[in-house]
């Protein structure tokens, strides 16, 4: 069975470490940081300019002055800083942020990605994506293996325009958790009940199977 | 205004000498931390052909979104933009130029024009096209993009506390673009909440020290929230 | 060292890990906001054929100059230097190569290097020889020159409070260097006056939030005058 | 009679206008801060961070934590700013500063200045002043006019190496008071008792003399 959003969240937050500084973009990636493993804390940075992000607020904490990037109303954890828009991508960029996850569109053997354009679609513009991209060396993507249609996501070669290039080196799909290495996906974890052959299937980049690829397993989540 | 002075006591001296075909640069994002009252006065005032550098472009019906209902805008730098219909009617019937720039560039660019740096190397948006058209170079083994500094005839920005002098601090998160924007005015107007007396912000606690400050004006603000989430 | 405390409780652990031939980033403006104790940790250490981006270079016996005295220096980039008899005599002997730097450039290449900006243009030090050998390019009419970023493999840094995430805050003037120094390590220690509790230092108050810092100690200071003036 | 270190002070003073933040230079400029007008507030940027550096402190106000560029201990006055350098020096480069004075071994008639290096001198380095030079689009050189064997510091071209190149519009020497433009010096005001002949010798560099060249006055300060 291909994993919930829910399950891919999970999945993803098994790569935190205790002390990593994190990014963690919209929509699935918002979502591993309800699965915050026990014993690890982690920072939550957010790139307008807020490291150290909190709750959301309850309604007597509700500040408009107070948001994240993904410009909804927030908190800030005790010990938090907040500084300018400069200040943030400065940190980003210059490699101080431990893990960023981000959702894509596509994503190539080669670690492009392509997660902000798709020509002849109204295009709103690529945030602080392309900065983030640029700027980890430590990235997980998070997006369905392949389209509603079957097609793979998972490619030789990114069709869309890139959002960075180069620069991905592990992607968790709905099917199965893979590194990119030297110009090959490698299959490292697959879903529960998904088979090699369809996670082989569904992928149109190369992709190097290893003799035993574990099944990923989760427990219920209470 | 004497001295050191700044303040201004009308929204209309705060933005006087704004023209048509001007660039303006803003601070804010999203709806948070932007001149709001500085953007009314914009629309107030009905100059065309402005070209405006802000990583959003508001809603509909406020913050930026105001200078779309006259076609105020000619071109934008921005980010992030169309979460707004006349936004995106504008766009898609090219009555709007958008020029789209990565977050942190545009942050960069905003910063490099106000401190005299004239153009910077960075990997963001190389092998995109963005950085199609600009000059690569490698440094430390990687292909890196030469961006220019962005300056503006005028700056807004919303502030929290000021001095008379033009040392402003801001507050939360809605400091995020505005430090970079009010280095990179020609004439730099900041709206703030409150007016304090000189010495009461701690001079080493200032965001923007005065200097870069030209005009201070205190005002209202209705701070629209664009996503209000709240837990229970 | 658990999670996001950053605290080591002595001095022989804040500079664990340095060894011969590293770069050394230091904060500090002349003898004001240096990192005096671990700069003694170091000469302590015997640590040689360092390259030190500092500045200044402290004085006979206090600060960096220490580290003169069993020339654990080998090459110095600093705008001003020679406060020192030692220095001078080294200086002289070519014992110690010094590359002269301009303040300002030197603030901005290790706000650059923290900042993942590889290189930058600057009018500063064209048609001078700081500008020799340098790309020379035009921006706006005017000719600029082309000066890379600087990072090292440790930052030492002198702030007054932080808590034990390592964001800190500098005192008065004592600032200057440090926040850039911090960016630019590649591990960042920074010994501070105190360590108070996590939230007891404003967010939007933070000089160097705790993402660039990776130990934290606190210690006690001489904190020594160079020019010492008052006024009856 | 040539001007004093004070008398040069005074009338460099005379170009402060209210509202000016300036940055002073060590020796001379220094000084200007003694003769600021009546009437005249200026705000004194210091380059290590300070903006409103304010008068050496008492006893009791002795910070180390506080000092200027010149590394003396000083106070801020209220409404000051404190900063880093590289704060500072966007500032300075950035062209904020309204007025900027300083120092020089040499000027010549295209605004090029030498101030830092003599070379088999021991060297100690150029500070600031490379970035002062190069931010500032308003700049007053203070200097004597020639050496002390007669020799002129106001070249066609200068002969040591340079601090900045073309960004020096108005110099006050110990003779007189000029102006920089299209490649010329032009003779602006002269120390009392000076003649223009003294000057016309003692300036290497073209030199315009107007038809008229008022003398300089000076009231008596207490």
């Amino acid at each position: 069975m291909a994993l919930t959003r829910e399950q891919m969240a999970q999945r993803v937050a098994r790569e935190l470490e205790d002390g990593f500084y994190v990014n963690l973009g919209i929509g699935i990636p918002t979502l591993v940081a309800n699965y915050i493993p026990d014993g690890i804390d982690v920072m939550l940075q957010s790139e307008n300019g807020l490291l150290g992000m909190g709750r959301f607020p309850t309604e007597d904490e509700l500040d408009p002055d107070m948001i994240n990037a993904g410009k909804q109303t927030v908190t800030a954890r005790p010990g938090a800083a907040i500084f300018s828009s400069a200040e943030s991508f400065a940190m980003i960029r210059g490699g101080h942020v431990d893990l960023t996850v981000l959702g894509a569109f596509e994503v190539d053997q080669n670690g492009n990605i392509a997660s902000w354009m798709v020509p002849g679609k109204l295009i709103k513009g690529m945030g602080g994506a392309m900065d983030l991209v640029a700027g980890a060396e430590n990235i997980i993507c998070t997006m369905t293996h392949a389209s509603k249609h079957g097609e793979s996501k998972l490619l030789e070669s990114c069709n869309l325009p890139l959002t960075g290039a180069g620069c991905i080196n592990r992607v968790l799909t709905d099917l199965a958790y893979l590194e990119i290495k030297d110009g090959s996906f490698i299959l490292k974890e697959r879903a529960p009940g998904v088979s090699v052959e369809e996670i082989v299937e569904k992928t149109a980049g190369k992709l190097i199977v290893p003799a035993h690829v574990p099944e990923m397993t989760f427990e219920e989540v209470v | 205004m004497a001295g050191f002075d700044k303040r201004v006591f009308s929204y209309e001296q705060a933005m006087e000498g704004i023209e048509d075909g001007m660039t303006i640069i803003a601070g804010g994002f999203g709806l948070c931390g932007i001149p709001e009252n500085l953007i009314a006065e914009i629309k107030r005032r009905r100059v065309k052909d402005l070209t405006v550098v802000s990583n959003n472009c508001g809603v509909d019906g406020f913050g930026l979104g105001l200078l779309l209902e006259d076609r105020q805008i000619r071109k934008i730098f921005a980010s992030y933009v169309g979460e707004n219909a006349l936004f995106e009617q504008q766009m898609l019937n090219d009555e709007i130029e958008v020029i789209l720039t990565p977050q942190g560039t545009l942050a960069e660019k905003m910063r490099a024009g106000g401190a005299g740096i004239p153009a910077f190397y960075t990997a963001t948006g190389y092998g995109t096209p963005i950085g199609e058209g600009k000059e690569v170079r490698e440094f430390n083994g990687r292909p890196h993009i030469l961006e220019e500094a962005m300056t503006g005839d005028f700056a807004i920005v919303k502030g929290w506390k000021a001095d008379r002098y033009g040392n402003v601090v801001y507050r939360h998160t809605a400091q995020n673009f505005n430090p970079m924007a009010a280095t990179a005015g020609r004439i730099t107007v900041v709206e703030v909440e409150e007016i304090v007396e000189p010495g009461e912000l701690e001079p080493s606690q200032i965001h923007t020290p005065g200097i870069y400050v030209d005009r201070i004006i205190q005002g209202s603000f209705e701070k629209r929230i664009e996503k209000r989430t709240v837990r229970s």
